[in-house]
């Protein structure tokens, strides 16, 4: 149990940055993992919000998508679409919001648009979905993603989710309610927004990253705290959790499907 | 407007709501995906659709695929936690089969127009596209001015499809549909519409009073038609589960162009209805 | 049985103008009898919607209130009235509305609001409701009112729902949706709009009743349609029904309640 | 935010939550009135208030008879099926017991209103106020241009309360809120205040998955107060019905001034509780 992987890493410690009792709109994938996590270890009552319209929901096992009937089965209750965002997210009733991406500049801006020209793209993604509202709203949010030149960028192709703009308080000077991303979660550490440039700089690093890995993996000049954190390596229990999680999830993903009519 | 003749075969409900260059949504959030419904629009050979969607996921990836489509209004396209959706890549990265013109929002975005359209209002309205450049690659992100507050709001015009097709539990002989789990924005994408196809698992005689359930009544339904496993491969709450494994395996289906066309042409063209289709997969999926 | 009263004529005159399969938004009082008397006799799939949000509802008594707990029980479903107003008044997805008001004018406009200037009211009425909207987007409304002068006006002191406007198409020009009142059914007879002018015109007595005591009890100078139609008295049928249906409500009104303390 | 703290007795959630002029809406469409905690801001004599609710029926009535409201939001106030509201017309007309400003809406406005305010928008959009004097006499019902028909469509300021109180079938211990029947806006008047606080008939250890009913989960309720029979004379779908007898009752204590004031002197102010308010009933009313 002592060998662990960046991957389980970057979950645990998403996952610690969660306390008991927050609102979570959760994403799929790593957000998904770091939000039950949390729950079934030291925040219980955390709230689990999907966009799929399921409230207060306690999965056994992680979904797949992002409306698994899991979710319906164990939430509080299951709400259209239009009222998880109109009254929930927008009003302002989440506290942390996950966002994933293809890039993030250097203010936290994110891009899951497009690589290349919009109008003529050499990778065309999914796109916005929940996340510019996301980011707009959630009282704070979280950014997780593989570091590398290529998603940590001088330059958004296609800027689909605000971070902190152009820094210097431009988004403060918004309509949006939200405070903006709060940490960028990645494969070597943390970064985070420093007051007054809301520049992202390096503020924690896994056991065994280093400086020189974390600038190697960020296409911008990056800076760094005052202070850099070292974080704690993943503890027994919480290894222990994330494994029969995901040992679960695989198991409950296995088992065919059974038709009414086949 | 009594039930008489609201319930139909699916491909009488598709020769009768669906035309060429029509609008048409099909709607549920991975939960009730009338995949069905797609197919028979495909087996059809419907053309120059305006496909609605607000997660253009398989299901479009499909017809997109298969040339059906000239324009989609959407604002996620995915294979939800698997990856791309290779079909739709093809279409706007490199026309193919055709030229797909994209109207492209946030989830919030497209609920606010659905509900604007179940509202007969021409347009919905949000605190949103807030820093994103989809308001300068969308004409139609607009917005307006608070009239006590002075602030700007986002607008989106209203979304009316002349059809949405849904998928549910179940029906009564009327027409009316009972719908439970996840709703996506299903309700709101049927009521917008000029015409309301819904495909369920199973007809009864009379459904019993709702109280707070979720039902779309006989006077707002168009038609009606019995298709047992019609959401597969997503699912049916308290029915069946989505296929997850058919997802994973669809990345690999759907990455070339001509695996994909052969895989079409023998599971869902090649099958007389939906029936046939779930059969054909039973041997070789 | 072969006896009646005008007000039993008036809900059946109601009830007879609906049709089997039409979507009605009852109002408490008269038309909640008219409109289930239809549904007991000739109408059995009347869809009736109360405001309070229950669709298709088929109360075996007749509620006191707009929101009584036997229309909840008997609907086909019960959703938030704000989805009543916007997803079904609003949508157009509703054939005949029902309305009352203290005055109606020759354009079938209506007040429900204040009897006096609406700062120093002689008499404050309950307001509009849901009235302004039913008479904006029901397909066509019908008015229901006891005749007399002080209330079939030449001269409405507030209009809180719209007839016709000042008649001669005004209503055809603006972005109202519905048709506008069809008919205004008094306690002699009914009016209906003529066609151009748009101004109500006497086309139906009912038995028993006189042009003279028509013109007696409206306060404009009432005029004839081309032909006016003598209605069919109550079928013993009819008095039946309806008369059992406020032998029902009445027995069924007067249970004592019982709270779960006392 | 966990449920700690979050029930508590109904006096306290009233000393907690109201304070002399603030913004107060009672919700609930003739089903789940919150009577109990009607009276008991009576009890702790608040003043001043703005009171916001749809249809201000006997609720307010009282409250606006004992001279506790400055302002009043309104679309339709009467005895339901009765007649006239007195004491709300005895204020209007002739300012008894204090001068009453009115802000009127129709039931579509202040459903928007509310729409608006828990989706914390600034303004409301409908279709409404067409043809209706109340544009004249209201400033605060105004129009947008749509950005893309030109069409003007109406316009009402959001509502957001200071504190919204509600009535339940039952809560949970950790404040979760489950309600059946006929909901009116209550819960976008709830979704729409700063505090939201609900009266329940029962508290049970933890509510079940509810899948498609009707839950205000615990996150949004600022506090919970047990209080059996808290909505009579209004109802309880499943627990008691609407006591239309006291309603028809209430016309002649209502239209004297003395008599309505002996009545809650006696009934409201002289129970210590709302328990007491009901023993009083059953021996006199």
């Amino acid at each position: 149990m002592s060998e662990w992987t960046r991957d389980e890493m970057m979950t645990i410690a998403a996952a610690r940055r969660l306390w008991n009792g927050c609102v979570c709109f959760v994403g799929i994938g790593l957000p998904s993992a770091a939000c039950n996590l949390a729950r079934l270890t030291h925040a219980p009552d955390i709230v689990l919000v999907y966009e799929s319209g399921t409230l207060g929901t306690r999965p056994d096992v992680l979904p797949l998508s992002i409306g698994d009937g899991e979710l319906a089965d164990t939430a509080a209750c299951v709400v259209p679409l239009p009222e998880i965002f109109a009254y929930f997210l927008q009003a302002g009733r989440v506290d942390v919001g996950f966002l994933g991406a293809a890039q993030v500049d250097r203010h936290g801006n994110l891009n899951s648009t497009v690589i290349g020209p919009y109008d003529a793209p050499s990778t065309r993604l999914p796109g916005a979905g929940g996340a510019t509202e996301i980011a707009a709203h959630a009282r704070q949010t979280f950014v997780v993603i593989k570091a590398t030149r290529r998603s940590l960028v001088e330059r958004l192709d296609f800027r689909t989710s605000a971070g902190f703009l152009e820094g210097r308080g431009a988004r403060a000077r918004t309509t949006m309610r939200g405070g903006g991303p709060r940490a960028v979660i990645t494969d070597f550490g943390v970064l985070t927004p420093e007051d007054g440039s809301d520049e992202l700089v390096l503020s924690e690093l896994y056991p065994g990253a280093t400086e020189e890995e974390a600038r190697a993996a960020v296409g911008w000049p990056l800076r760094l705290a005052p202070v850099i954190e070292r974080i704690a390596a993943p503890t027994p229990a919480e290894l222990e959790a994330l494994r029969a999680l995901h040992a679960r999830t695989r198991a409950a993903h296995a088992q065919p499907v059974r038709l009414p009519l086949t | 407007m009594s039930g008489v003749g609201k319930v139909v075969s699916l491909g009488e409900a598709v020769a009768r709501h669906v035309a060429d260059g029509m609008t048409v949504a099909l709607e549920g959030f991975t939960h009730l995906i009338p995949f069905a419904a797609a197919h028979e629009i495909l087996r059809q050979r419907r053309r120059e659709l305006h496909l609605v969607r607000m997660t253009p996921d398989l299901v479009y990836d499909q017809m997109i695929g298969m040339g059906c489509a000239r324009r989609l209004t959407f604002s996620w396209g995915g294979n939800p936690g698997v990856g791309s959706a290779h079909r739709l890549r093809d279409a706007i990265e490199h026309g193919w089969p055709l030229p797909l013109e994209i109207d492209e929002h946030t989830h919030a975005g497209v609920a606010a127009a659905y509900c604007a359209g179940a509202a007969r209002l021409p347009f919905g309205l949000l605190r949103g596209y807030l820093g994103t450049d989809l308001v300068q690659v969308n004409p139609r992100i607009r917005s307006v001015e608070c009239p006590y507050t002075g602030e700007r709001i986002a607008t989106v015009p209203a979304l009316n499809p002349d059809v949405t097709f849904l998928h549910a539990q179940r029906a009564d002989r009327r027409g009316n549909v009972e719908i439970v789990g996840i709703l996506g924005a299903q309700r709101e994408a049927g009521l917008a519409a000029k015409a309301l196809v819904v495909t369920v698992e199973e007809l009864v005689d009379e459904l019993p009073p709702a109280m707070n359930g979720i039902v779309l009544p006989h006077w707002v339904v168009s038609a009606v038609a019995l298709c047992p496993g019609g959401a597969y491969p997503s699912y049916v709450q308290g029915r069946y589960g989505r296929d997850n494994a058919f997802y994973q395996r669809w990345d690999a289906v759907s990455r070339d162009r001509g695996t994909f066309r052969s895989w079409m042409e023998r599971h869902v063209l090649g099958a007389p209805d939906h029936a046939s289709f779930l059969a054909s997969l039973g041997a070789s999926a």
